[in-house]
């Protein structure tokens, strides 16, 4: 077990391995997120209530997992990097963050357009669009703080508190927004709670979900891999293998 | 299938604006995610080669080894 | 007692340039070991991290034969560390500095062995003015109270000589001698140009700096 | 012309070359909250200016909005607590800087003691010298906000046991932009999400006071925020510390 993850936290061999794996997430994703994509825009049936407007359900809640599950890796690399230093963790979290951030964009931008047929207007204090707004500036500050160091250790390691210490957060500040919009605004229709959906709703969602986290894989991997190139220039294997890929 | 006509596709019921802006800014960003990763790589790549050609082009000139000998150090280091 | 810092194999990249790599190290009771070399080829990285501030490095230290991670403790409460900063507050009197350098090294709480301390660094008369009032030569004084007061074997000094005058220069090279020969041990970098002694070794940095300036 | 004295050094030479630290963690504790006590009421402006800097933001809303005493009395408690928070941000980011500056930080995480305990300390002073009071004044400018009556020691009660809580969690913030030239905008940055159940559940407490609901729940809450608080921030704080000293 020791061996195996000492053994992946080598850049060289996750480089090998991730570029046998990477094909694979990538053709997942491509073929789950257009099969979704078909299914909930043209055959999933309307919603009784929304009508055809409850189509974005199907970008906006992949995003929003996808957000959310993200950042929780971002403080598990973050973890894994701290306790037993290995960097290949810190990569894929610097590499993820703006990710995250995208998706977090993804997810407000497509929850604020929901609400103008739903509500009426473009924006609403709505517990769910105000943790994503939260969550958004989450992610800027610690995109922000690597940023900031000029020793990329330390900046590493700073990144790496920061999640830990947003992960712990996270839950609480979404239990206390939650708490906060159910005082004030009592009786609001949430667009995405809903009671049971029928098969032909979720089943395209679950492929959106699953489609979307393949690609959250695939581009991980990738952009790991080039962090990889970036860090290790220096390196003879590195060399070795730009003489080869020319 | 959800819909009669193509139109009736693209209107989504009056929603049409909505649906489709909220579809298309998300297919955007994650075109877009895509390309800049690809173009990351390969300006990587390309960086790259270039330093590592410019090494041997000092190796082979006979001139300043000591610098190369100093790289080989690192590699030999990692 | 016992009194062994061991490096082993140490290398430190600042920047995508090895500081140093290849770096054994094995200082002992008794010695006075200064690190040598021009600016910036991290004499004061190398003194942070062998007094267990940095962790950004290769290599193993052993702190009397056993792994540093596991006697930090015991490594902690054996050194004393001047930086580059004195550590002195300005607000604060010279007493007062020391008052507090005393509890966070779990000193007994004694107000004649600071006065003792100050007057031992020349600054009897000092003692109840504001640091900040006293020139920089005095405020690193202060701080080299410490080595008086604080009763600690591996003495770790960046720069100790930094704006102290020519006689009080003699004295702490004296005051370091003394130390070593009592069975302490020094580490320090300094521009200043140390008498030979049998206690004093030299090791020099940046010969990788050196390479590459031809 | 003073100068060392070393004869003095060695006629006196009764120190030993080695003493086992004695005083435990709690001495060092306590010296470092004497210390930075001192220190702050030698440098009284800096208790002084937060404490103005709130006054003059609760100042500035009904010259913004309106001076209708009905409508100031609905946005009151938020008020108050948005600008205590916003006053006591500003006080953050010298924490930890001048100990930084002037190379005491690396002596306290020298210290053979145990860092969470000492930086705790360093909080607890800010949170005295900021926080409390911070709510001690906050009942006197909701009087200029006509904040109804029976919420005036509930406003008070909430913002010290929550300030508290700001303070150790900015204290996070505080200690990993520490070690940077331009940490202020940034540490509000990182410090500010993190503070925002604390003022939903603070400004909440304050206003089921006005509404006549039971502020137990609120208060209890808020307690347990700063339980949280209390027992990981340190832990953070110290690693974060660990960090930015490295540079």
């Amino acid at each position: 077990m020791w061996a195996f993850i000492h053994k992946l936290g080598s850049p060289k061999w996750f480089y090998a391995i991730s570029a046998r794996l990477q094909p694979w997430f990538w053709v997942a994703a491509a073929v789950l997120i257009l099969v979704g994509s078909a299914w909930g825009l043209a055959f999933a049936p309307a919603d009784y209530q929304q009508g055809n407007s409850f189509r974005i359900i199907y970008v906006h809640v992949p995003a929003a997992f996808l957000a959310q599950s993200i950042f929780v890796s971002m403080a598990v690399a973050g973890f894994i990097f701290m306790v037993w230093k290995i960097k290949i963790a810190d990569m894929a979290a610097a590499m993820m963050a703006p990710l995250g951030a995208a998706m977090t964009f993804v997810a407000l931008f497509s929850g604020a357009v929901w609400g103008v047929p739903t509500w009426g207007t473009w924006w609403m204090w709505d517990a769910r669009l105000t943790s994503m707004l939260i969550l958004l500036f989450l992610y800027f500050g610690v995109i922000a703080l690597r940023g900031a160091f000029s020793s990329r250790d330390s900046a590493s390691r700073a990144a790496s508190v920061l999640a830990m210490v947003g992960v712990i957060n996270i839950p609480i500040i979404k239990y206390s927004v939650d708490w906060w919009y159910t005082l004030h605004q009592p009786a609001t229709f949430s667009v995405t709670s809903r009671p049971a959906m029928p098969m032909e709703m979720w089943a395209p969602l679950l492929i959106m979900v699953l489609g979307f986290y393949c690609f959250f894989i695939a581009l991980t991997l990738m952009r790991t891999r080039s962090e990889i190139l970036r860090r290790e220039s220096s390196k003879r294997w590195v060399r070795e293998l730009a003489g080869e890929v020319s | 299938m959800a819909f009669d006509s193509l139109s009736g596709f693209l209107a989504m019921g009056g929603h049409g604006v909505y649906v489709w802006a909220a579809w298309g800014v998300t297919a955007l960003l994650l075109l877009g995610v895509v390309l800049h990763a690809h173009a990351e790589r390969r300006a990587l790549l390309r960086h790259l080669r270039r330093r590592v050609r410019r090494e041997q082009h000092h190796g082979a000139s006979g001139g300043a080894t000591t610098p190369v000998s100093h790289q080989e150090g690192h590699a030999r280091e990692s | 007692m016992s009194l062994r810092l061991q490096a082993r194999k140490l290398a430190c990249e600042r920047d995508d340039r090895w500081l140093f790599r290849d770096l054994d190290l094995d200082i002992h009771a008794g010695e006075i070991v200064r690190v040598e070399g021009p600016n910036g080829s991290g004499k004061t990285t190398l003194l942070k991290i062998l007094s267990g501030q940095l962790a950004d490095f290769q290599g193993e230290l052993y702190w009397n034969d056993h792994p540093m991670r596991r006697t930090r403790q015991d490594f902690l409460a054996n050194l004393l560390y001047l930086g580059h900063s004195p550590g002195v507050k300005a607000a604060l009197t010279p007493l007062e500095n020391l008052a507090w350098y005393q509890a966070l090294a779990g000193e007994p709480d004694d107000e004649a062995a600071r006065f003792a301390a100050l007057a031992a660094v020349g600054l009897a008369g000092f003692e109840d003015l504001p640091a900040g009032q006293l020139s920089a030569g005095q405020q690193r004084r202060v701080a080299l109270a410490r080595l008086e007061l604080i009763p600690r074997p591996l003495w770790v000094l960046d720069e100790p000589f930094t704006a102290i005058d020519r006689e009080g220069v003699a004295d702490l090279e004296a005051r370091l001698v003394a130390h070593a020969r009592r069975g302490g041990c020094v580490l320090v970098t300094t521009h200043h140009e140390l008498a030979d002694s049998p206690a004093l070794r030299r090791v020099r940095l940046g010969q990788g700096a050196d390479d590459a300036a031809f | 012309m003073p100068h060392f004295d070393s004869r003095l050094a060695q006629e006196q030479g009764d120190m030993p070359l080695f003493r086992e630290p004695e005083g435990g963690a709690g001495v060092a504790v306590r010296a470092t909250l004497k210390r930075d006590l001192v220190l702050l009421m030698r440098r009284r402006s800096e208790v002084l200016n937060p404490l103005v800097f709130f006054a003059l933001v609760i100042t500035l809303f009904p010259i913004g909005i309106s001076p209708d005493p009905e409508l100031l009395a609905i946005i009151a408690p938020g008020l108050l607590w948005v600008a205590a928070l916003l006053a006591a941000l500003l006080s953050l980011d010298s924490l930890f800087r001048s100990d930084f500056d002037d190379g005491s930080l690396e002596q306290l995480l020298l210290a053979p003691q145990p860092l969470p305990a000492l930086a705790l300390a360093k909080v607890a002073v800010h949170w005295l010298l900021t926080g409390l009071p911070l709510a001690l004044m906050a009942p006197l400018l909701g009087i200029m906000l006509s904040l109804p009556a029976g919420s005036y020691a509930v406003l008070a009660l909430s913002l010290a046991l929550g300030s508290a809580s700001l303070s150790l969690i900015g204290a996070i913030g505080a200690a990993l932009t520490v070690g940077l030239s331009r940490g202020g905008v940034l540490l509000s940055l990182l410090v500010l999400p993190l503070y925002i159940p604390v003022l939903i559940f603070g400004a909440g407490a304050v206003q089921a006071a006005i509404l006549g609901d039971g502020v137990s729940a609120h208060l209890a809450i808020l307690g347990a925020l700063l339980a949280v608080a209390l027992s990981l921030a340190p832990w953070a704080i110290a690693a974060s510390l660990r960090i930015s000293i490295n540079g």
